[in-house]
């Protein structure tokens, strides 16, 4: 564990900055003040903040419908994400994109993706112009279990090595695609195996365990920067809330949920993990919680207060010209 | 006649047309939902709920939930139909036919006609379209002008409850490759539908409204808008004939070119994009070959050529509306007067 | 000038902008062939060898052999154009964007508008089109309409030499994403093109011949097929003004609108099938704009509403010919004379 | 080996009439009497034979752009597909089809396809009706090394194995897809451990060896007959010509279609392996290849006779009704 003090300290705040985003993104979509649909990543923090404390805005990531993680993680502004949920003007996308298609290329976000497997071609891509142009970064794609099952994420690991390219896959394996099991989609049961059989490393990790996370990502990143080539990582992990915001979860064992929050929940998790080898102390890490809280009223309230998009920017980056 | 909503219509159709013969499969993702979880099955029954309960009389095999896997499905579905079964295939949202297309229009659609006629594809892709519910980009859009063009594939889209059961029927038993397109804010629509099996016949379009100062060409859920726009115009005493093809392809050309033969004036409404849409192609048979009754420019509602806008307060300018509507039928109206 | 063909030209406009620019990579299915073979690299070039020789200048680095995958084609492409390259990527055959089309239009062609304006994607899709080679059914089709419909893609379609040099190069400048359709009979067909690299604006339709009697818009092919008939027509004192719009996104409708309104009558020449197709689009749009100028209805001259059969005798009646493109214009000219 | 003489020669013969079809076509295409494009299954003929002798009428293959050899092994007439090559008037196809669209369901052959990796999903379908109506009968997807690296083909492995269907995936590994080598585009660089991660029993077998692929065929297809699920094969074979007939092949070493014909000719392989055992005889061998050289000259003498199909066809067979 190469992390100092300060490394903790933000990489908890991350965390429960996504945890308190999302949980509040819930009571406002409930009462009905976000449009659309909202997919939670509550639960999986670990895997985003693990894997993007490594990374810097030159890296790039790609990630899915359930994007509210990873770009808080790759350093998207909340308050923008937050008017962007919102459909509000000043929105991280004007409140052309929503929820789904959360983006920021200058912090190396390709955007969340409304279509499962969207995201792996796209970091294949990402990577090739880290190669080609000689700039020594990386490019991750975040994407599910059920993603794992997509032709075109398929087709991504297969280019990814024969390129060689800097692509790191990351396959967060919550057990769940919709209301469809894993255990029964990946017919091979196992997709570090399968992706393994790519012919790229991959590794399976506890997606509970920020370390474990963090130290997996950190050695399949560290190798595709020295020009080392792709990897996959499979996290387990696990989603507290349904599907979308509003799923009754009829698929889910009775209780899964309260004993998932209760035994497999990464910030807990973290916090007893920093405590007991004494690296930070529960007041700071309470610090850490009250300031995220307030920084998410905030863009609450931002978001809230701000008026709908102009509307002429129906019309308007289409295209660059035309 | 009981009342019913088109997701109970198309439930309907499918339960009867499942037991009346067994070659009709469903095949999907999450067409039954919970496959490979610790709760229940049927957890979804489709993602809004249209196949709800099949599974519970018909099975697991015969309601088949998928991986996330649309190339596959279609191509099982296509290669399932050219061996024998009647597949149901559920693309869940019409957005991503982008990832899947070529075992629609390459295969399916084509069987037929590159192998000399000696194949048979009763298959049936149901799918969502439309705006409307703030699903943005990728899942809000109507590309039935796509599927519309392909030769070798039939292309239905409903705009009610009875409607919908009688297509959906007539599909399932249609010896052809069909796609479905059902809009997904009309789920809730209700009408008096039949509680026994019936089809509608494709290329016969539905005359809403009789009427003789402007015809009026609406798909979907434009029709509903179309209505409301021409009962207005009612109050101002201009007359409008309402026609709903319900068929894109094959596509009734003869009520529309008679109707235009009568009024002279022609308003395409149509939710998807514009460019070589189906309200150019409507527009398009008509200025070739009902020039001579045509009094006015023919003025077409669609959407914008941009991609769908996430915030309501955009996608509300982006859909055509019922001002929009009438206002383009007080310009053809207007014209020429 | 010097004459060179429509392959030289792509070739010339290629090798340039990658020696201007070191961000233009060519990426796709044996651009240049041999990678992990026992025999030579640039063993193909491209299938009909508009890249080839580009290897030896610019390496593998830049032109790129990959596997047969073209979701991940298109999304390499889309992904690198979003972070820094210029990718000219290659879908061989346009038949085959059933595999891929996600890639190209729910993400290259929507980054812009579903970022709110904050991505830049200057991709290039070169791909063939047209039929006319007994390639049958997957191998011949011309699904520009598809490609035109697209808010947020660019369509070019070249019918020369000169044009498709200067077309090229502007599609790897432009900042959009553009798919560049290249007709797989023309590559052979010579112009005079200058060596030195130019530009052709998107938008502006090229008036291949002036007239007064009759407009025909003609695409790809279809343009010399056309100004063969203008030719034989001009004999007999028909006198037709012919129009390549060159790109059908943007769409030089002013070109087209002026012309009407002069001439009164038009005739579209497109090698695709008619439903949702180019020739409706454009024949929606004069049928909306151009009214109160036209004297004639709006003919067609397309492809039938059928897959491309295999059989030379049975393909020919499937394009459009000379003479159909002649009888079109001839009821056109002849009408309420 | 449990094929007896009668199954011997026919096995035999129907890889003599490929390659008969072949170099015949080969001929008459370099004599510009064929249209369009053609690509030669010689010297991979081990591989569909060895494959379809286990096959029946009931049983469907799906197969690709290079799909003469598989359809005579289908039992496709042979006069029948020279007529359709050629664009005449009672081609199977009646013409519309060409090489590329080669089918006819009565024998179960579900058509060549012009899309790489077009197949393998219709082969999901036709072993879906298999298990869905208890047919007891199988799919196969005859495919190549190029297909193997398509999305659709990865999809069609997985879906198979999650619904367990009676589906054989045959990788017809000649090492090229076009101009580019296996050993480049399939980044494992091994298909058959690639489709093993997927989770189905995948073996490489030797395609210069009819008597190894027929052996790998058969387990392959009792165990789907049985219920067993799906299985993958990787046949190493080779072709004679090249990717097209017209191919000027500078892929390849200089000498290796020479090489190939004499080292990896399948046909010479199964001669003398029966000739060793004393199976059967040369001169029944003979009379078999002289047989074939008649039927093939017949079928080409008919379709030069046959007229091109009524111009009413065009419009014909679009759909069932319209
Ligand atoms: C191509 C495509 N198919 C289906 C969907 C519908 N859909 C959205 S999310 C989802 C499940 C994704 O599962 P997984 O990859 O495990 O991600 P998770 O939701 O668990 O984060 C599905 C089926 C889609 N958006 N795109
Ligand atoms: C989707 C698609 N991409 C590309 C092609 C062009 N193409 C035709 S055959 C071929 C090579 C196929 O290689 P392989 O699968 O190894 O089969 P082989 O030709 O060796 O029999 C390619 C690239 C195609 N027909 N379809
Ligand atoms: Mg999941
Ligand atoms: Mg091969």
């Amino acid at each position: 564990m190469q992390l100092n003090r300060d490394d903790l300290i933000q990489a908890y705040r991350t965390m429960a900055t996504i945890r308190r985003f999302e949980e509040r993104v819930q009571d406002e979509f409930s009462k009905g003040a976000i449009p659309g649909f909202v997919h939670l990543y509550a639960g999986q923090e670990a895997s985003a903040v693990g894997v993007c404390s490594h990374l810097g805005d030159g890296d790039v990531i790609a990630s899915t419908h359930r994007g509210h993680g990873h770009s808080i993680a790759k350093g998207c502004d909340v308050t923008g994400m937050m008017l962007e949920l919102f459909g509000r003007q000043g929105g991280l996308c004007g409140g052309k994109g929503g929820s789904m298609h959360i983006a920021d290329l200058d912090r190396g976000m390709l955007g969340a993706n409304g279509i499962v497997g969207g995201g792996p071609p796209l970091v294949v891509g990402a990577a090739l112009t880290a190669k080609t142009l000689g700039r020594k970064t990386v490019a991750v794609a975040f994407t599910g279990d059920g993603a794992s099952n997509q032709g075109t994420t398929f087709e991504a690991l297969n280019l990814a090595v024969v390129l060689q390219l800097p692509a790191i896959f990351v396959f967060e394996n919550n057990q769940y695609g919709e209301g469809t099991g894993a255990a029964y989609a990946v017919g091979s049961r196992d997709i570090a195996g399968r992706a393994r059989g790519f012919g790229l490393p991959a590794v399976k990790v506890d997606g509970d365990d920020f370390f474990a996370v963090h130290e997996a990502a950190r050695e399949a990143i560290e190798r595709a920067r020295a020009g080392g080539g792709p990897s996959a990582l499979e996290v387990e992990t696990c989603r507290f809330y349904g599907h979308h915001s509003g799923d009754a979860q009829l698929y889910r064992a009775k209780d899964e949920t309260r004993r998932l929050r209760e035994e497999h929940d990464c910030l807990k998790h973290f916090r007893r993990r920093v405590q007991e080898a004494g690296l930070l102390d529960p007041p700071e890490l309470d610090t850490a919680d009250a300031d995220v809280a307030a920084l998410i009223e905030r863009a609450i309230a931002a978001a809230q207060a701000a008026p709908p998009p102009d509307p002429a920017a129906l019309m308007t980056d289409v295209y660059l010209s035309y | 006649m009981p009342m019913k909503t088109i997701r109970q219509a198309l439930n309907e159709a499918l339960a009867q047309e499942m037991r009346r013969d067994p070659r009709v499969v469903v095949i999907g993702e999450d067409v039954a939902g919970g496959a490979g979880t610790p709760g229940q099955r049927d957890a979804y029954g489709g993602v809004l709920g249209v196949t709800k309960g099949l599974i519970g009389e018909f099975g697991p095999e015969r309601v088949i939930d998928t991986p996330i896997t649309e190339s596959a499905i279609m191509g099982a579905a296509a290669g399932a139909a050219a061996t024998g079964l009647r597949p149901v295939a559920e693309l869940m949202f019409s957005d991503f036919f982008g990832v899947c297309f070529d075992q629609i229009y390459n295969q399916a659609a084509k069987f037929r006609y590159m192998f000399g006629g000696k194949a048979t594809t009763p298959l049936v892709i149901r799918t969502m379209i439309g705006a409307g519910r703030s699903a943005a980009a990728q899942h809000s859009q109507s590309p039935y002008h796509v599927f519309t063009s392909v030769p070798g594939l039939k292309c239905v889209i409903p705009s009610n409850a009875y409607d919908a059961k009688g297509l959906l029927i007539q599909a399932i038993r249609d010896d052809d490759p069909v796609i479905f397109c059902e809009h997904k804010l009309m789920y809730d629509l209700r009408a008096e539908v039949p509680d026994e099996a019936y089809t509608i016949p494709f290329g016969e379009a539905n005359v809403v409204r009789d009427g003789e100062d402007v015809t009026i060409v609406a798909l979907a859920r434009m029709v509903h808008y179309a209505a409301e726009a021409a009962e207005a115009l009612a109050k101002e005493g201009i007359d409008c004939e309402l026609i709903d093809p319900r068929t894109t392809s094959p596509l009734d050309t003869d009520t529309i070119l008679d109707s235009v033969a009568r009024t002279g004036r022609l308003v395409v409404v149509d939710e998807g994009t514009p460019r070589c849409g189906v309200a150019a192609d409507i527009a398009a048979l008509v200025a070739e070959h009902a020039f001579a009754a045509l009094r006015a420019p023919i003025r077409r509602v669609t959407a914008p050529h941009t991609p769908v806008p996430f915030a309501p307060s955009l996608e509300k300018l982006y859909i055509p509306s019922v001002g929009s509507i009438a206002q383009a039928v007080h310009d053809t109206y207007g014209y020429g007067r």
